[in-house]
């Protein structure tokens, strides 16, 4: 359209050139940190979860000889209870030279010993160690359970943590970014408060000024917004290709579910809304200043 | 037109204009004098609704403009053509685009509206001037836009302040031509000057402005 | 000065209310990120510190009854060890409700029992577990240490991790912060461009018109800086109110050193200075287009 | 001040001015006509060095422009009184601080800045407009507040563009006479208009500008 075109002419002053750039970098700060609490979150969902996953169960002494049957019984009930993945006795062997530095080789042939099953939970099991411990306690009321619990508590909480100090910093940035969008938009606008006085005065209606407006916001917002995604998905790609190269520790997956992408494209049009509706609200009180 | 006990005042400054009431007839064609800074230019801006009276009542287009919608109120600016002292064009538009703005902001398109500006452009000596921006002309260049943005909507009432204070003598009798003309198919035509020579020439009645008081000279 | 006060005048456009905000804005968004990057930072060190600060030293199975001197002897030369704290045996009584649920209490008696020895060490200590197994051969070949280096190593990466994260936002959060500071500088400068060439052809000279514009925007760009960080004290002391109350796990202070204040104190002085060099830049291009 | 063979382009357009060369005598009073767009202004604008001319040679104060640093131009401007045809007004800046801005920028301070700027601004009938800004003045009254500064400086050369285009004849004459006052002190006085009524009035020597060409009437 020609006339669109030619209205675009509107923006030619610096400013109009400058609120495109912050708009991109407001996004490519917005969606940078997005991308890495997402990361973030995922990993501590997954090392909590590993954490979680594995227990491990004793038995108190039993002679050498006998209950083995007792044992595979209790193996054999974890195994299918559900929310486990697998369950299975610690075979002799490995328990003896666990024992070893402990109580001498020579005394371990005669005393009865403990049995360890090592059980691990179906990921994001709701089983809790208290469960599974009120079942076994009508066959083996002598067991009991080492779900690493102090070292996980230290753990989940630095990873709760984590994630209150990622939301928080998220909030943080998202609000930045919203107010900084609606004062540099405000600021591209006051370069232009004599185009709409003139417009007003010569009997342009107050909603053909606003669209007209609008339609410069829009299109500036969109281009500005989408270059900053556009750059903030260059450096996640680059980040993805550096770190396939050294396997970087504990983070589990440097990539996104179709959710988080969601999430992340909605970034650039909660900017370009944000910019539009400062634009209307901005054109709003300056012609209701005007008679 | 009519003015009713007019009184104008900027904020809580002194009174500009105190108790104007006159009539003019439509069709008619009325010079506007008076000293400089006597408010010539704020009762034009009374006449075309840039700015509220602090008093009194103004009817245009036999309505009365108290009272009217923003939407009633931008219709009946439509009506009217203006030419601005300080010019008022818009920096990122040339010249053939501001002058055509009026009929673009009433959703007219096409090559008539182009052909429109572009011919009336020549009538005030522009032909060179049609992409230029209103930062390269001078100052006699940007007050023809402004009078060919003013006329080319056929506006029922034209309103001038200075139409010719920045052109040589026979460009502004040309211009003043122009509004002859325009007075002619039924225009109310209103031009404010301070050049006596031009209100001599030309034999139309004179309103005199002068320390807030109007008074009319034949 | 009555000159210095009128020729404020300039600024009275709508932008220059503005560029002082976003200068805040920016200066609380980095203030709030270096803050809470410190305190993460030192939070880690304390935690790493702590796991690193606790050793626990296995001798070899020992007869009740003897050996009681070489236990001595031992502990004794690991408290006068450098970057040791304290060393101390763990009493029988203790070792052996350790060692019931693995081979009941009847058989207790009669085995020969492993000795621990719970060794704290300095905190910052460069001491290393096998530092400590050198020295221990010569009197006790026989020992074993645990210096929970399985669990050790994965919370040290995730905290190593957090850091390189936390480095990465400041880092980011920066650059977005000098970048937007520099661009609505240069948008609020934009307005006042008429005035730059107004003074110029009535013969002020190059240095007068930047003197002028830059105590404007010192004024402007130390008002916005410290507003931010007034904000960003507030803020903090607010979170350090709330946290006093519900004491927040593992986060050993909300408090900063005498050096991380001065850190901080930099952050507006920064900000100014970028706005300082945008304004003198712009004002050296616009008026090198001048004749 | 002497022209050689100065031609004017702005960017890549066409020439305004073609090969003028003419010298005025240090005290002379000239004005300058021509018709609305011809160059008057742009001619101006080389004499107060706000546009370099791109080709020819330009000597003001006995000095060759071309090869001065950017100091040396800016303390020859401070010896230049401009009147601009658009006022150019610091619209953040009240008329007394607009009038002593040629003042303060040569480090002058105090009372005596303020006393003279006043003196002024009473001179050319603004008494009661002394602490207003720019955008609340009519045109008339921003011209005169632009003459003011343009003459507060007690400049060596005036050059005033349409300086009375605004304003009413008596007032007109009123600001002629300022400016002859001010050649009598020796004062070196260009004038450009195109009001010819005022030319014919005062008999002072005229340059023609038109279609690039100068030619001297006198
Ligand atoms: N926006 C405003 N706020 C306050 N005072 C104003 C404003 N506009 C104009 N004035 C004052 O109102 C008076 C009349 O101004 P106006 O522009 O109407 O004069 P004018 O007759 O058009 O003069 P000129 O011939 O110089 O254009 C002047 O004294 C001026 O200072
Ligand atoms: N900055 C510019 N860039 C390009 N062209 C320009 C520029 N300024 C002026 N012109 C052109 O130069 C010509 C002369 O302009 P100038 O302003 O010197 O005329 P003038 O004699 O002062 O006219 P007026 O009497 O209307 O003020 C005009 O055609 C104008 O369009
Ligand atoms: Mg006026
Ligand atoms: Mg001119």
């Amino acid at each position: 359209m020609p006339f669109l075109r030619r209205h675009q002419a509107f923006s030619q002053h610096a400013s109009s050139q400058i609120l495109p750039i912050i708009l991109a970098v407001m996004v490519y700060l917005s969606g940078l940190v997005v991308i890495g609490a997402m990361i973030l979150d995922s990993s501590i969902s997954r090392w909590s979860g590993n954490l979680q996953a594995n227990l491990t169960i004793q038995l108190g002494p039993l002679s050498k000889a006998g209950d083995k049957e007792a044992l595979e019984t209790i193996v054999k009930m974890l195994d299918e209870m559900e929310g486990v993945d697998s369950a299975r006795a610690l075979p002799l062997e490995e328990l003896e030279e666990l024992l070893v530095p402990w109580i001498g080789g020579d005394v371990l042939g005669d005393i009865p010993l403990p049995r360890l099953i090592d059980v691990r939970l179906e990921p994001g099991a709701k089983l809790t160690s208290h469960k599974i411990m009120e079942r076994l306690a009508e066959i083996a009321p002598n067991a009991g359970i080492d779900d690493h619990s102090e070292w996980i508590n230290s753990v989940l909480k630095l990873g709760h943590l984590a994630r209150v100090i990622a939301v928080a910093v998220v909030g943080l940035i998202l609000f930045v970014a919203v107010v900084t969008v609606a004062l540099s938009t405000q600021a591209y606008f006051a370069v232009h408060q004599s185009t709409v006085e003139i417009m007003h005065v010569i009997g342009a209606s107050d909603r053909y000024i606003a669209n007209q407006f609008g339609r410069q916001a829009l299109t500036l917002g969109i281009f500005g917004s989408f270059l900053g995604m556009g750059l903030t998905l260059i450096t996640f790609t680059l980040v993805q290709e550096v770190a396939a190269d050294a396997t970087v520790p504990l983070i589990g997956k440097i990539w996104l579910t179709p959710l988080e992408w969601m999430t992340l494209g909605l970034l650039p049009c909660v900017v370009t809304l944000v910019s539009m509706i400062t634009i209307r609200l901005t054109i709003f009180f300056t012609l209701a200043r005007l008679y | 037109m009519r003015f009713r006990a007019v009184d104008l005042r900027y904020g809580s400054g002194p009174e500009i204009l105190r108790g104007l009431s006159f009539h003019l007839m439509s069709g008619s064609f009325q010079f506007l004098t008076g000293p400089s800074g006597a408010g010539k230019t704020s009762l034009l801006k009374l006449m075309y609704l840039a700015h509220p009276p602090s008093g009194g009542a103004i009817e245009l287009f036999d309505q009365v403009v108290k009272g009217l919608s923003r939407d009633q109120m931008a219709a009946m600016r439509r009506r009217i053509g203006v030419v601005f002292q300080d010019f008022r064009l818009i920096d990122h538009l040339s010249c053939i685009d501001n002058v055509s703005l009026p009929l673009r902001i009433v959703g007219e398109e096409g090559k008539s509206v182009n052909a429109n500006a572009r011919e009336l452009l020549e009538w005030v000596g522009l032909d060179g001037k049609m992409n230029s921006k209103p930062a390269t002309l001078s100052d006699g260049e940007k007050q023809r836009v402004s009078i060919a943005r003013a006329v080319i909507g056929r506006p029922d009432l034209l309103i001038a302040d200075e139409p010719t204070g920045n052109v040589d003598g026979d460009q502004g009798v040309r211009l003043m031509r122009l509004f002859e003309e325009l007075n002619k198919i039924g225009t109310t035509v209103i031009i404010a000057t301070h050049d006596e020579g031009m209100v001599a020439r030309f034999s139309h009645p004179v309103l005199r402005l002068k320390e807030g008081c109007l008074t009319r000279i034949q």
